[in-house]
C-alpha cells in the first residue's frame, strides 16, 4: 500500500460514518421514527467511499434510490440528512425530498433518485458542463446492477463514450435488481462487459474491498481527468441488510446462507483489519472513530428531531425559480 | 346484497389477486408480467401466490426495463396472447410512454383495423403515505388524452375486481390504475368472475342536491364529505365514474341536471387534471341547469412532497371537499 | 409598426434561428445541441448555418437518445449550463417523458430550492402535412399538468423570436412548442433581441361579442374565422395565450366578461387537451358572466390518419371554427 | 454455392422487387404525386431479402421508417402498398398508415414505424409470444445504426437475451443516423459488438452480399429455431438515395465519391455477376425478373391511383376493437 496513511484514514472514516449514520437510519425506521421508506447502503460502504475519496467538491455524482452512503462519502452534514429523513424544514430539501431525493448540490452531489437509472444521464449532462468548462472536473454516476438494464443507462453511456466525456459509470452489482437476482434479470455475469460495446473501458472491482475501489477508480478518474473519457467499472458488493429498512418485508429472496457468506466480508472489517496490520492504525484509534461518529449520528438525530416541521408555505415554494 | 351467495368483504388488494388467479386459470393465454410481480409477489402484494400456482412461464418478473416491458405487451398481444402487465408505480410511465403512445395506442388505427391488441397494464398511482415526488403521483390525464387507450381507476374492492377483469377480458389496450392507499379498504366481493363493465359510471350515493364526482382514493373522502354535508341539510349524489376513458359523460349530466351544481374531485394535479374536461363538458351539456360553476379540487400545482407536514396539505381530503362544497353552495346562493 | 428601426418582414423560421444565434452570441454558456441539429441545421433547416458560426463546442448533433439528450440538458443545467435542446418531433417526448417530468420539472422542488435549471427544450407540433401518426401531434397538454415546466407555443414570427429569447433566459425548464405548419408564415420581427414575456397572453383581435381563444398554428385560422364572422355581424375577440403554462387566465377572463361567451380552439385531441382546462377556469372565473357554454374545438378522439382525405377532416380549420362559434351564438340566442 | 437455384432465384427477385417498388415509389414521391415522405431501401435490398429467404407468414418482423424493403421481401402486395402510398381506401391500412406505418399482420409483418428503435421491444413481445405457444417462429427486429442507440433497444436485447428468445436483432448499419455518420453517434465500429454486454452473439456481415446476409441470418434464425436464444447481426450496408426520398432536402452530408464508391458493389448487380457466373441464370432471365417486375409495379400505380380515398367515416374507425 503505498497509499498515504492520512488517505487511508479518511477512507476508513468515510465507510464509518456511512454505517453509523445507516444503522441509525434503520432504527429510526424499523421504529417508524420517521415517514416514509429507506433503502440502507449497509455493506457497500467501500464503493461509495473508495470513489469519493478520488473526489473534490467540485467533482459531481449521481446517487440512486440507496443515496445516503453516497452523500455522506462525499461529505455530507448528518443533521441536515436526519433533518431530511425526518421531514424538517432544516433538512437539506427543506422536507421536501426525503431519502429517495437527498442532496446537496454544494458538494456536487446531484440528488439520490427514486427512478431507476436516472443518474446516468443527468451525471452524463455534469460531465459535459465539465468538459465544456474545461475545469477538470468529473462526475460519477452510482446505479445498481438492476438499472443497468434501463435504456437510460444506455443512452447515457454512449452518448459519454462518443464525445470522451468525463464520466464514471459506477455500477454497484449487489446481485440483485429489488428482489429479482441478477442471473434472472441479464444473461451477462459482469456489467463492465457492457463497456465495449460503447467503445470504453469497463473493469471488475472487488467492492468489498475500499483499496481496490480507491485505486480503480483512482485510475478512472485519472484518465477521466486528462480528457480520455468515460470508464464503466462494476464493484461487486452486497447489501446486508433487504431492499427497503432493515428487515424489509419479510420475504425471503435470498438465502441465510448467502447472506452470511457475504457478511463475512464485511468492508469495514476488512480495511479495519489491513489498516491494523499494517501498523496504519491501531484498534483502539479505529473504534474511536466508530465511537464519536455514533455519538455525531445521536446529536444529530436529537436535533433534527427537534427541529421544526416546514411551514405550510412551503408547500408552493420553489416549484420555480423566481428572481429575487 | 351482503348475502349473496359467495360473495365475502375482502380488501381491495385480495379482490386484485383473486382477479387475476381467476383471469390465468381461464385462459392460457393470459400471462402476468412485471418487475418483481413473481417471486416477491410485487411490492405491494398484490400478485403474492401466483408464481406458485402457474409457474415461471405464466407469471414471471422482467428486468427494470419499463419501455421493454410494455413492449412485451405490446409485441405479444399483437401475436395472439393475452398478457398483464404490471408498471409498479405509475410515476414511471413516462419510461414507457412512447411504447404505450406511439406504439399500443395506435398500432391498430395505424394498420387500418388490422391489428388487435388485448393488453392490460396495472399501475399504482396516488399520494399519502410518504414516497415523494417520484413514487406518489397520479398522472391518468396523459392517458385519458390518447385515443386508442382506454383507462380504468378501481375505487372499490368490488371494482377493483370487476374492472381488472373487464380489462382483461376488453381486446384493447387498458390502463388499470390501483391507489397504494385502497389496498387495505374492504370491501363486498363475489367468488366467481364477474365483469364491472367499462365505460359506465356508478352512483355511489344518491343525492339531490348537488353532485360531486369523485375519481379513485377520492371516493371515500367524496363519501364522507357527503355525510359532512347531510347533517347541514345537503343531500349529495356522488358519483364514481370507475372508467375514465371512455369517459360516463351522460351519468354525470344526469345527475347534474337534478342537482345543479357540481364538483369533480381527484388526487391529480388540478391544473389538467381529468376534472377539467368533466367540467369543460358538465358546462357543455348542462348549461342552463347549472346554478353554480362546477368546481374542481385536485392536488395543488407543486409535486409532491416528502414531508408529512406538507403532504397533508397536498392531498385533497374530505375536509377540503366539504369546504369547497360549501364554497359553491354558498355562491349559488 | 412596420417602420420601426430593424424590423424586417421575415418568416417564423427565420425568427427562430435569429434568435439562437442571438443568444449563442449573448451568453457563452448557452449551447444547442439535438438529432441533426448541426451539421444538417435541423430537418426542419431552423438551425441552418449555426454550427458554422459557433462550432461544434456549442452547437453538435447528438446520438439518437432522446432520453440522454435531455439528461444532456438537466445536468448540464444543473451545473451552471444553460442548454438549449432539440427533440424533432413533438411526437418523441413519450421517449423521454422520465427525464422530463420526474428530473426537469421537479429537481429544483424536491432538492429544496437548491437547483437552477435554465434549460430549454424546443419541440415541433403539429399536424397536416401527411406525416401521420407519430409524427403529427400536439402534446402540450400533458407539460401543462406537471408542476415545473413552463410551456410556450409560439403563433406569430415575433413571438417565435421573442419567446424563444424569453425561454432561454428564463431560469426555469421551459418547452417550446413550434408548429411544422407555421415556419413559413411571414412576420414582422425587430432585429435586436427581445422578449415575450412568459405568461403574458395577446390580444391577437380586439373585438366585443365574442372571444376566441386560439393557440399555435390555430390562430391564423381563428383569425379567417374571425373575419369570416365579422362580415355575418360579430365582432370577435382573438386571443392567444401565448405562453401555455403558466396560463394567463386573467387576460382570457376579462375578455369574456366582456364578450359573455367562448370558444377554445387548439390542434390537440379536444378531450382532455389545454381547452378543458381553459373552458373549466372560464366558467369558474367568469360564470354570472355566460351567456352560452365554453366551446371547444379540438382534434377528434383517434390518432393522426395519413391520407390526406381524411387528415383534412382531422386538423380543426377556419370552417370548424366559424361553425362552430355559430352553433354556440346560435344556442346563447 | 450449396443452396438450391430456387433459392437463389427467389433471393434475386425479391431484391428486385424492392428496387422496382422504391425506384418507383421515389419517382412517385419526386413528382409529388403522393402525399408525405419517403424513407427509401435502395441499395439495402440484400438485407432484407437475405434475411426474409428464411421466414415463412408464420415469423414475424418488426420495421422502420425505411419499411418498404421489408414488407416486399415478406411478400408484400404491390397493389396494396402502393394504395397505402397514395392513401388510398385499398392501401394496406386503408389509407390511414402510409409509408411510415405500412404493415400486413397476415404476413407477419408488424409494420414499419415511425419512431426509430420502435420495433425490438415490439419483436421482443412476438419473439415471447413463439416461445409461450412454442410454435416453432421466430421473430427479426430490423433496425439501424442509428436506432441502436436508443435506450429501447437496449431493454430489448437485454430480455431477449435473459429469456432466451427467439428473436433476431437485425441492425441495418448503413453508416448514418439520419444525416450523422456513424463515427459521430457512437464509438464502437461495430454495432454488433453490443452483443457480448447482453450475452448473446453478435456478428458482422456484409450487407450488399445477398448470399451472406442470406446464410448468416439462416444460421442465427436455425439458433433461435432452436431454442438457443436470440442473435445480433449487423449488415454493413449502404442508402443509395437520400435519408428522404431520392434527392433529399439537398443539404449534402455525404461525399459524391462515397455515395459511388458504396455503388460500385451494388447488391443486385454483385448476386447476378455470380447468379450468372455460376450458371444459376443468364443475365436475360434476370432482366425479365426486372422487367416483369416493372410492369407489375405501374400496374399496381394505375391501380392505387385510380383507388378512391377512405370516405369520412373511416376517421374514426378502428380507434379501438368492437365486438361485431
Ligand atoms: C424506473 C423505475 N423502475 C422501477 C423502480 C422500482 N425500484 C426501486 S429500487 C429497484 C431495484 C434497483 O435495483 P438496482 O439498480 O440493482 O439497485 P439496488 O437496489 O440493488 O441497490 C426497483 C426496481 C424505480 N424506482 N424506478
Ligand atoms: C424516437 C425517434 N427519434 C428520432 C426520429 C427521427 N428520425 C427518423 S429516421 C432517423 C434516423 C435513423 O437512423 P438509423 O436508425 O441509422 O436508420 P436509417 O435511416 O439510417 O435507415 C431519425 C433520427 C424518429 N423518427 N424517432
Ligand atoms: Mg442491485
Ligand atoms: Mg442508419
Amino acid at each position: 500500500m503505498d497509499i498515504p496513511k492520512a488517505k487511508l484514514l479518511d477512507l476508513h472514516e468515510r465507510m464509518v460514518r456511512i454505517r453509523v449514520f445507516e444503522e441509525e437510519a434503520g432504527k429510526l425506521m424499523e421504529s417508524a421514527r420517521i415517514p416514509g421508506a429507506l433503502h440502507l447502503y449497509v455493506g457497500e460502504e467501500a464503493v461509495a467511499s473508495g470513489v469519493m475519496c478520488n473526489l473534490t467538491d467540485e467533482d459531481q455524482i449521481t446517487s440512486t434510490h440507496r443515496g445516503h452512503g453516497h452523500l455522506v462519502a462525499k461529505g455530507g452534514d448528518f443533521k441536515k440528512m436526519y433533518a431530511e429523513l425526518f421531514g424538517r424544514a432544516t433538512g437539506y430539501c427543506n422536507g421536501k425530498g426525503g431519502s429517495m431525493h437527498i442532496s446537496d448540490m454544494d458538494l456536487g452531489m446531484l440528488g439520490a433518485n427514486g427512478i431507476v437509472s436516472a443518474g446516468p444521464p443527468i451525471a452524463m449532462g455534469a460531465a459535459f458542463a465539465d468538459k465544456y468548462k474545461e475545469n477538470g472536473s468529473v462526475a460519477v454516476a452510482f446505479f445498481g446492477d438492476g438499472a443497468s438494464n434501463e435504456g437510460a443507462f444506455h443512452e447515457a453511456a454512449n452518448m459519454a463514450a462518443t464525445w470522451k466525456l468525463p464520466l464514471i459509470l459506477l455500477c454497484e452489482n449487489n446481485g440483485y435488481g429489488e428482489f429479482t437476482p441478477q442471473a434472472r434479470h441479464q444473461a451477462v455475469k459482469d456489467v463492465a462487459d457492457r463497456a465495449i460495446g460503447y467503445g470504453m473501458p469497463g473493469a471488475v472491482v472487488d467492492g468489498m474491498d475500499a483499496i481496490a475501489v480507491y485505486e480503480a477508480a483512482g485510475e478512472a478518474i485519472a484518465r477521466a481527468r486528462r480528457g480520455e473519457g468515460p470508464t464503466l467499472l462494476e464493484c461487486k458488493t452486497y447489501r446486508f441488510y433487504d431492499h427497503v429498512g432493515i428487515r424489509g418485508m419479510g420475504v425471503s429472496y435470498r438465502t441465510d446462507d448467502e447472506v452470511l457468506e457475504w457478511r463475512k466480508r464485511d468492508p469495514i472489517q476488512l480495511l479495519e483489519q489491513r489498516l491494523t496490520e499494517a501498523g496504519v492504525a491501531t484498534t483502539a484509534e479505529l473504534a474511536a472513530v466508530h465511537e464519536r461518529t455514533r455519538a455525531e449520528a445521536l446529536d444529530a438525530i436529537k436535533f433534527a428531531e427537534e427541529s421544526p416541521f416546514p411551514e405550510p408555505d412551503e408547500l408552493l415554494r420553489d416549484v420555480y425559480y423566481v428572481k429575487a | 346484497m351482503s348475502t349473496a351467495t359467495g360473495t365475502r368483504t375482502i380488501p381491495y388488494i385480495a379482490a386484485c389477486t383473486e382477479a387475476l388467479r381467476q383471469l390465468l386459470r381461464e385462459d392460457p393465454d393470459v400471462f402476468l408480467a412485471g418487475e418483481d410481480v413473481a417471486g416477491y409477489g410485487s411490492v405491494f402484494g398484490y400478485t403474492r401466490g401466483l408464481l406458485k400456482e402457474f409457474g415461471p412461464k405464466r407469471v414471471f418478473d422482467t428486468p427494470i426495463s419499463e419501455e421493454g416491458i410494455v413492449g412485451l405487451g405490446v409485441g405479444s398481444a399483437a401475436c395472439g396472447l393475452r398478457p398483464i402487465i404490471d408498471i409498479m408505480f405509475m410515476d414511471f410511465i413516462g419510461e414507457c410512454m412512447d411504447e404505450i403512445v406511439n406504439q399500443m395506442a395506435k398500432m391498430r388505427y395505424m394498420f387500418g383495423g388490422k391489428a388487435k391488441l388485448p393488453v392490460t397494464v396495472c399501475t399504482m398511482a396516488g399520494a399519502g403515505i410518504n414516497l415523494a415526488a417520484q413514487h406518489s403521483q397520479s398522472l391518468e390525464s396523459w392517458l385519458c388524452h390518447v385515443p386508442g387507450l382506454k383507462v380504468v381507476m378501481p375505487a372499490t374492492a368490488y371494482d377493483a375486481k370487476g374492472l381488472l377483469i373487464a380489462a382483461v377480458h376488453d381486446d384493447n389496450p387498458v390502463f388499470v390504475i390501483f391507489n397504494k392507499r385502497m389496498l387495505g379498504v374492504m370491501g363486498e366481493v363475489p367468488e366467481e368472475m364477474y365483469e364491472v363493465p367499462l365505460g359506465q359510471a356508478r352512483i355511489a350515493r344518491a343525492g339531490t342536491n348537488f353532485t360531486i364526482v369523485a375519481t379513485g382514493r377520492m371516493l371515500p373522502e367524496a363519501m364522507e364529505a357527503a355525510d359532512t354535508l347531510a347533517s347541514g341539510g345537503l343531500d349529495v349524489e356522488v358519483i364514481d365514474p370507475r372508467t375514465l376513458q371512455p369517459f360516463d359523460t351522460e351519468t354525470v349530466v344526469n345527475s347534474v341536471k337534478k342537482t345543479h351544481r357540481a364538483l369533480v374531485v381527484h388526487e391529480a394535479v388540478r391544473f389538467g387534471g381529468l376534472g377539467a374536461e368533466i367540467a369543460a363538458q358538465l358546462q357543455e351539456e348542462a348549461f342552463d341547469y347549472l346554478d353554480a360553476p362546477i368546481g374542481r379540487v385536485g392536488a395543488p400545482f407543486s409535486p409532491v412532497p416528502f414531508s408529512p407536514a406538507l403532504e397533508k396539505l397536498y392531498v385533497p381530503d374530505a375536509a377540503k371537499i366539504t369546504a369547497e362544497v360549501q364554497r359553491i353552495v354558498g355562491k349559488a346562493g
